[in-house]
């Protein structure tokens, strides 16, 4: 277990309030779903929050964050205010992605926020690339990609750790090893469950942490965005966890893993273990933590009202943005 | 012929029909296997194999990790061994990372052996725009599998083809892309219990007319049927040819009714340039010049990757509105 | 206009000028690198950057290992952060890997974004059949990129077109697609030294004339302007037009030409099957359909997987009897 | 080094016959090259013949072998005949894929060489495929890759061979690290150049050896095949090796890695070192190893006339085998 006694109030207070946006955008966004508000697709991050509010604590808006269909989380992290990922999944042209991306195509440059894919697999790559343009033009910035376990298996985890590996550049490699892809668990799809060994095939250090633990992921990432921005070369961070909800709203949730490895899991929760955690060891007081989570509600609250009042896309536009509009 | 009216009345569903040819195909064969992301115990994301795992086990119905081009790459292997592969590929958008092994692999394998090697595989994904699924699943892919030698590119509309060209493809030793819109795949029709195949290469004419031919691509077969009817309120005559298979593709069948309506318009959701559209203009103008009373024309989606929301995904798929104007203009012209 | 007469009766290769292109725009901008196989101080495969390794260092000219998909996944990222990658595929044949990548990530990432990510990313690789290279070295998979929104694609005939072209693909933000025929690599012209573009979709008159039209694209334009040469002889006056971008296509040139010749021939070593012809066909026959005498007609390489042997390698490609021939018969429609 | 007592003098003899084959039928395409015969690539395998010889001396004509563009040693020790091989290269219709393939597509289903492929990487997933087929119809045959330390890198590597663990595989994967791809070097395209190691990753045994020692190579590749046929799944051996020749004939060879470097690994000739110890340690009689020499001679010369006076293939059939005759 983390030394939560590490870190002060602020940031603890801090990680604690991302996680819980985090959370509170989902569950809108799990409600808003049933009630059809959704058009598309919607994979939420509960009981994962604590691996992207970990890491991209240490990133600021010139970091690239790039991410998959998994992605509310990284994008909620990373900067992007839940209005605009509500709004976007509500097909808004408030949206983060101006209601062309939906769930799976989350973008807010702005705020580097490079994109979730609907694609597993590529976020690796562009992070690396990322890395690349950080080393060629001197920036000082790094890349980060989160993914899961079942991208770790494709042959773009084996590509992109390499190549960040031989170049030296400054990547975070976040695989968030929930034990399963859809359906499929990951002890089925690979003979070595430890995605963290793996990156000794690339001459790179792999972390494996108790992705429930945010601390454990807050401090695992620090040094690693250190070595990154020292010039020293990527990591991988394998961070343990598991979403308690279905792999995409609405699709059924039984056969493949059983209800009391759930509740196991929901009794580790990030979130609510953090807070006990905290008030415990008296790092934060009872009405400190009882006001971020009324803040966060009225945020949240606050987005829904607002991603539900804004308009859809004006249909004439829809050929735009192919190409770059100088070149058009 | 069947004898039994309850089974020539039968009404199942695209999915079940195309279910119902690779169980037969897998009883009677047992080379034949399954590869994809949840096709076994789970059945397959579009219920694709629903209840097989249980009739024909793991080795057969085998879940994969996310590994697209591996195994597309294993099954090639497999297929040049003696096996029959058909891959599963949920959305036929990630097939895009098997295109190496399937072009320079798959689609050359029994050319650059001379023959030696057969390659039976089916590989089989959901094609279209449809629900808000954005641009990284609504893809439809097809012209770029006509493009290249090696290929068979099935595109059934209805419930009854389904069955008869999987069967068609099961039974052949010949890579197959069987592509089965999303739109059409709830779509019930009269689908004989008894097996039975439909030849590649072969059109249907959907209904006969007189006045313009239309050509339509799978979920557009539905969509122009439509328009059609509302414009035979007004008298209006036209033939609708499903050509069912893009490659190889039964351009005589068009030609013929071209010769009839001396008109033609081609109905596609994929993108038009060198696109299937494209390709049946060429082989017309260049064939059946002398019958054309009037320029072929086409109607695409419009060129752009898939947009999410709502309004602007419904502004790049024809719709029946588009396909009745389109329709005018043709005979106008 | 250039004042020095060494400067504009200067001849360099087709290669020496596209890589005074690449020189140019590396030096002008240190955003630009370039990634590939041998790239590095081996000047690669094809010499396309022999001599810039001692010129920009190591960061700016990327030996990769062989990971087609790995790279070209790296530089998308890397276009997203600011920089402007160059990726030297050597063989185009390569890029299959990497389709995914480029489909459903690169030629979508502008419009994902909307338009707050930019794509500036060169793919360059030579296509083509010649000497005996076989199927997995002589591909020209340009249809493919024409049908998916989302890119440029450059098909540069001569060593003039190659730096303009080049440059212009440099300068700009969008992916582009930069094919060259290994066939023309070696054939020298009159290249400016000083740095100047040439639009993408606009297509040059290679030749003018009266009786027909005849597109060429790529390694054809030498093929077609030699039997226009023979066909001179016999008083046949030839249009030939030079695309030299398939995406953008610039069909309007093509449209004021056969207004005036009233016949078209596309001469394409790509598969015909929704290929380029056919594209061009298809939007010919709808926008000039009354400017025509005859069917438009297509000659392309045959449909078939490059064979090796030099035999049969040559009966898979247009030669210059074949198009003189599909010529005479155009004209005798 | 390997214990060479442990084999039969037919076997010492059949080893050293089928490298020496190689090493003239290479030696001869080179020759051959140069004169213009060959209008095609041609990539010799000479220096690595130890290990294609070592594995497929275990192989029957029922097992798949897979290969890349460096094929000719794999199919000549598959059982391809030289003349075969000679004639294909030369574009002739005797050729083993009838002229269609050359140098980087060879085929010979009827010995089980399942080809040679002019792309890197695929071969790694088609013996996979071929180890699917044996446990699918329960045939007992194994799948074999052959492949460079170059493709090691590549995606198809960490597809293939976690795909073959997964499934228990009947798949040998023989990765020839000769230390460069091409001109790159294989310390330049990874930080952990020892190949074997990366097994680990896929919960499957990974084995290095002496690339240019046959009895080492043959004794690896008996535990591999007797593994994979008795069901206990895929094996992953490295053989460290050298080209000696250029990447490709008519290549220059120079810049790259020095004089030095190639001068010590041709001084550990698998063929010489071999035909000296096997002497030396008097397992086989120099009128015995002579013969053979004398044997092979004659076989790669009248193997260059056949090819020599082999027809070309009818350019009339050249649209055939798109498809299966029976579909066509
Ligand atoms: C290339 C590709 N193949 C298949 C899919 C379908 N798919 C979407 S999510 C998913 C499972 C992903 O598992 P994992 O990487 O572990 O992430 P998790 O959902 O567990 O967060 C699959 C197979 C996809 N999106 N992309
Ligand atoms: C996918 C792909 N990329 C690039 C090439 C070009 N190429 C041919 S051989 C080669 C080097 C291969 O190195 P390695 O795998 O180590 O094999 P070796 O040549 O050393 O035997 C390269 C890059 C190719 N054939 N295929
Ligand atoms: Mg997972
Ligand atoms: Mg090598």
């Amino acid at each position: 277990m983390s030394n939560i006694t590490a870190l002060g109030k602020e940031q603890h207070l801090a990680l604690y309030r991302q996680m819980l946006e985090i959370r509170r955008t989902e569950e809108q966004l799990a409600k808003s779903h049933q009630a059809g508000l959704i058009p598309g697709a919607c994979h939420t991050y509960v009981g994962e929050e604590a691996i992207a509010t970990g890491v991209c604590a240490h990133l600021t808006h010139q970091d690239a964050v790039f991410s998959t269909h998994r992605g509310h989380g990284h994008a909620l992290a990373k900067g992007v205010p839940p209005r605009e990922v509500i709004a976007e999944l509500f097909g808004r042209v408030t949206g983060c992605s101006r209601g062309r991306g939906g769930s799976m195509h989350l973008f807010s440059p702005e705020v580097g926020m490079m994109g979730t894919s609907g694609i597993v697999g590529p976020c690796i790559l562009q992070a690396t690339g990322a890395g690349y343009t950080s080393k060629l033009l001197n920036t000082g910035n790094v890349g980060v990609a989160f993914f899961g376990d079942g991208a770790s298996n494709n042959g773009a985890f084996h590509e992109g750790l390499n190549l960040a590996a031989i170049y030296d550049l400054p990547v975070i490699f976040v695989c968030e090893n929930n034990m399963y892809a859809t359906e499929v668990a990951f002890s089925y799809a690979t003979r070595n469950t430890e995605v963290a060994e793996r990156a000794r095939s690339y001459g790179m250090p792999g972390v494996a942490v108790d992705g429930n633990d945010v601390v454990a992921v807050y401090e695992a990432a620090a040094e690693a965005v250190k070595r990154a921005r020292a010039g020293h070369g990527p990591t991988l961070i394998e961070g343990k966890t598991y979403r308690t909800r279905a792999h995409v709203e609405g699709m059924r949730d039984g056969g493949y893993r059983t209800q009391e490895e759930i509740d196991s899991w929901k009794a580790r929760d990030p979130i609510t273990t953090y807070r006990a955690r905290l008030l415990e060891a008296g790092l934060v007081a009872e009405a400190e933590v009882n006001a971020v989570d009324e803040a966060v509600r009225v945020l949240v609250e606050e987005a829904l009202e607002f991603a539900k009042n804004s308009p859809y896309p004006d249909p004439a536009t829809v050929s735009r943005y192919i190409f770059s509009e100088a070149s058009a | 012929m069947s004898t039994t009216t309850a089974t020539t009345t039968r009404e199942i569903t695209f999915t079940a029909a195309a279910r119902e040819a690779l169980s037969e195909a897998m009883a009677a064969d047992p080379r034949i296997f399954v590869v994809g992301e949840g096709i076994g115990a789970r059945g397959g994301n579009f219920n694709t194999t629903t209840g097989l795992y249980e009739l024909y086990g793991p080795m057969r119905l085998r879940d994969t990790p996310i590994v697209e081009r591996g195994f597309v790459g294993m099954c090639t292997g497999a297929a040049m061994t003696g096996s029959r592969p058909v891959v599963d590929f949920m959305f036929v958008d990630f097939i895009l990372d098997a295109m190496g092994e399937l072009i320079n692999q798959v689609a050359k394998m029994q050319y650059m052996s001379s023959g030696r090697l057969k390659m039976p595989m089916v590989l089989r994904g959901c094609i279209g725009i449809s629900g808000a699924s954005a641009t990284h699943h609504s893809g439809s892919y097809y012209p770029l599998f006509v493009n290249i030698p090696g290929f068979k590119v099935v595109l059934p509309s209805n419930a009854y083809d389904a069955k008869g060209l999987l069967t068609t493809a099961l039974k052949g030793d010949d890579p197959v892309l069987f592509l089965e819109h999303k739109l059409v795949l709830n779509n019930k029709g009269h689908v004989p219990e008894e097996s039975y195949s439909i030849p590649f290469g072969q059109a249907a004419v959907v209904r006969e007319g007189t006045q313009a031919t239309v050509v339509a691509l799978s979920s557009m077969v539905k969509k122009v049927s439509d328009a059609c009817d509302s414009l035979a309120k007004e008298g209006i005559s036209i033939e609708l040819i499903d050509p069912r298979t893009v490659a190889p593709l039964d351009v005589d069948t068009v030609l013929q009714s071209v010769h009839k309506t001396g008109r033609l318009l081609i109905v596609d959701e994929a993108f038009g340039p060198c696109g299937v559209g494209a390709e049946i203009s060429a082989q017309v103008t260049a064939r059946g010049f002398d019958d054309l009373d009037a320029p072929i024309q086409r109607l695409n989606g419009v060129h752009t990757p898939t947009p999410y929301s709502p309004p602007l995904e419904a502004a790049v798929v024809p719709d029946v509105k588009q396909i009745v104007q389109a329709i005018r203009d043709l005979l106008a012209e």
